[in-house]
């Protein structure tokens, strides 16, 4: 399959860590807009 | 009383909910098959594997460098026009931006290590990177310490502008710094470098993965902003009425 | 011509427009009385016509202007002859001893601001704007803080500024016993901004 | 112009605080590198040029908030701002009151803790010359960030965060000088590259400044 050599455990790493951050940015930009959105919509819903 | 009389929000959160779907979809399909393309690629006879990170340092150290001119320009239109979404827009990037920043020092650091030897080397390229992730923080901390939005607004704009010089300044100070010390890194793949095209490609197609992700999340978190800012209006209109 | 005029001025505090359409010329020895309910924006129309804020819509006409607001900018380390002689140095103004013997200071030259009642700093700040050497006075609550005599040695004070020529503008609830008209700012409440002018501020372009 | 600097001068001479603060920082910072890094001459005189820089920078940032905060305060920030100076000019007078008050008495301490860090002979002249060019550009910059961050609730911590990353290219020229000096190198593109930056921020950053200051004044 995909040969990656004696670096594999680096390339992982670095693949790795990218990964949970961009994660963590995708989520938390997800997550604030749902709750503003949320927000939103029960003031105007009382309003 | 939902209706917004003046179009500007209104117009961006239209366009922008258009275009999201396109551009979120876009950048799944060009993240995912820049990096898949780039696995597929042959070892490079010297660096061995450690050649694929650069379908994630490449990339994002570019969005990290663009997502500052992005605020930058973003600033210059709010002070000279006083267009309220395009201070969000710069609010909304910030953080995105620094996140690039993390990502291309994260891994730039890993793959300089069997290079170089040791986990964090002081590389001119990779120090500019940490300046810019502090400039970075600096404007986050004054987004989130300004209680008034228009001051915030003006106060990081100043910010962003001031910073903009000093980056820049600081990348040829570091050159300075490091050159008198020792040799440079020996590890340099610039990008639009001479690279054997096998590379070249996938590079491509994870840069664009790259922009339209940086370009989604932007969007998404500056329709949150406006979001915010709007239940803070209508608020501040009822305790005034 | 008129020493201060102000033209469908708008103010804004906040991001949200204050008062809007306010218009009404200050001549010399002329006074204005300043009134509305508190957090109409009086402070905020102050603090536009000295020039510390941008108006949100019409223009002010007049640069001989010297502002008191709630806080006396006084320095506590200092003497109050030296902070008078300072702020007379800043705005190029008139030698101190007018302004002292005006505001009853004189014996007090000496003495450190710190070492003041709140009274008398209130006279000192009040006596700063004799140095300025300004014909126009901006004045926010000027009586805050001051017993009866000083607030009719203020009076007269005052009197004598409009006498030379001088103009004032003075946001008060008590009588100054002065023959001036009352801009009452009430009808010049703000409401819901027209859609097709500019935003003050986000809490108006968002709502 | 004068009268506000004449002020400002008398008030720190007679509050005291100022710049006694920041030579005692200074000298801490200073006292402590030692028992962090170990007593050894050799080792201690190669790092001297960089602790000697970075402690004076840290000392300048020290007093930095206190240059508005005063004048926001008691309300005489305002009056200033309707005073037929221009806001640029009180800001430049505010730093060169900093300057008078911190970065000299710093510059004139330096070599005395040089002494105690072992710095080499060569270094001193020019530890003292690039740290005359470097301090009034951290003055400015410490000034711009003050601006910046008056009125703000935790404005202190916020002022350090700005501002310290601006110093970042003062630093690297001054800290260079003076390692240059101490090794008989030729100090002069070091301090050439820090003498023009000062210059560069001692003409431009007031403007930024004063319009951040007017912001805040709103």
């Amino acid at each position: 399959m995909i040969e990656l050599g004696k670096y594999a455990g680096t390339v992982l790493q670095a693949y790795g860590v990218s990964l949970v951050l961009l994660l963590g940015i995708v989520v938390q930009t997800i997550r604030a807009n749902a709750r503003a959105r949320a927000a939103l919509q029960e003031h105007e819903n009382r309003g | 009383m939902s209706i917004w009389e003046y179009a500007n929000p209104v117009k961006f959160m239209r366009i922008s909910g258009a275009i999201l779907p396109w551009v979120a979809a876009g950048a799944a399909v060009c993240c995912i098959g820049g990096v898949v393309w780039g696995f597929l690629t042959p070892l490079d006879y010297r660096q061995g594997a450690t050649v694929k990170i650069i379908f994630l340092h490449v990339p994002s150290a570019l969005m990290a460098i663009n997502g500052w001119l992005m605020m930058l320009v973003a600033s210059l239109i709010w002070l000279i026009r006083r267009h309220h979404v395009s201070a969000l827009v710069a609010k909304a990037a910030a953080p995105v931006g620094a996140v690039m920043t993390l990502i291309a020092l994260v891994t730039g650091a890993i793959w300089g290590q069997p290079m170089w030897g040791t986990w964090w080397e002081w590389d001119p390229r990779l120090t500019s990177f940490l300046i810019l992730f502090l400039f970075y923080l600096g404007y986050i901390a004054l987004w989130a310490s300004v209680e008034d939005a228009d001051s915030a607004a003006d106060l990081t704009s100043v910010l962003c502008l001031v910073g903009s010089v000093f980056a820049l300044l600081s990348r040829y100070a570091v050159n300075f710094w490091n050159q008198g010390l020792h040799q440079g890194a020996s590890l340099s793949v610039a990008p639009g470098e001479r690279m054997s095209s096998v590379y070249k490609y996938p590079l491509y197609v994870s840069m664009l993965g790259f922009f339209l992700l940086f370009l989604a999340l932007v969007l998404v978190r500056t329709r949150t902003e406006i979001r915010l800012r709007r239940l803070s209006a209508l608020l501040a209109r009822e305790n005034r009425a | 011509m008129s020493l201060l005029a102000a033209r469908d001025l708008a103010v804004a505090r906040g991001g949200l427009r204050a008062v809007e359409g306010v218009s009404f010329t200050l001549d010399a020895g002329q006074a204005l009385i300043l009134r509305g309910p508190n957090g109409i924006g009086k402070t905020t129309l102050l603090r536009t016509l000295a020039g510390l804020q941008a108006p949100v819509a019409g223009e002010v006409a007049g640069d001989d202007i010297a502002y008191a607001g709630h806080a006396d900018g006084l320095k506590p380390a200092l003497t109050v002859a030296e902070n008078l002689h300072f702020w007379s140095a800043i705005f190029g103004g008139p030698p101190i001893d007018a302004a002292l013997s005006a505001m009853n200071l004189t014996e007090l030259a000496r003495r450190p601001a710190h070492a003041l009642s709140a009274g008398q700093k209130r006279r000192l700040g009040l006596a700063r704007l004799i140095v300025t050497g300004r014909k126009v006075w901006l004045l926010d609550e000027p009586t805050v803080s001051l017993d009866a005599a000083s607030v009719a040695l203020f009076a007269d004070m005052l009197r004598g500024h409009l006498g030379q020529g001088g103009a004032a503008l003075i946001a008060t609830h008590i009588e100054l016993g002065l023959d001036a008209q009352v801009l009452d700012l009430t009808p010049y409440r703000a409401t819901i901004r027209p859609p097709t002018s500019r935003p003050a501020g986000f809490n108006e372009a968002f709502a | 112009m004068k009268a506000l600097l004449i002020r400002d001068l008398r008030l720190a001479v007679r509050a005291g605080g100022g710049f006694g603060l920041a030579l005692a920082f200074f000298l801490i910072l200073c006292t402590l590198v030692p028992f962090g890094v170990g007593p050894e001459g050799g080792q201690l005189s190669r790092i001297a040029p960089g602790i000697l820089w970075v402690g004076a920078l840290l000392a300048c940032l020290l007093s930095l908030d206190r240059i508005f905060a005063l004048d926001h305060e008691d309300g005489s920030l305002d009056l200033l701002a309707t005073a037929p100076l221009p806001l640029e000019g009180a800001v430049a007078i505010k730093a060169l009151a900093h300057w008078l008050t911190t970065g000299l008495p710093l510059v004139i301490f330096a070599p005395v803790l040089g002494l105690m860090l072992h710095l080499p002979g060569p270094a001193f002249p020019w530890l003292v010359v690039s740290l005359i060019l470097g301090t009034p550009a951290l003055s400015m910059l410490g000034a711009f960030g003050a601006a910046m961050t008056v009125g703000l609730r935790r404005g202190g911590l916020l002022l350090s965060l700005l501002v310290l990353p601006l110093y970042i290219p003062t630093l690297i020229f001054g800290a260079e000088a003076v390692r240059r000096g101490a090794i008989a190198a030729d100090p002069a593109p070091p301090l050439v590259f820090l003498a023009a930056i000062t210059l560069a921020v001692l003409a431009l950053v007031p403007f930024a400044a004063a319009a951040a200051l007017r912001v805040n004044l709103r």
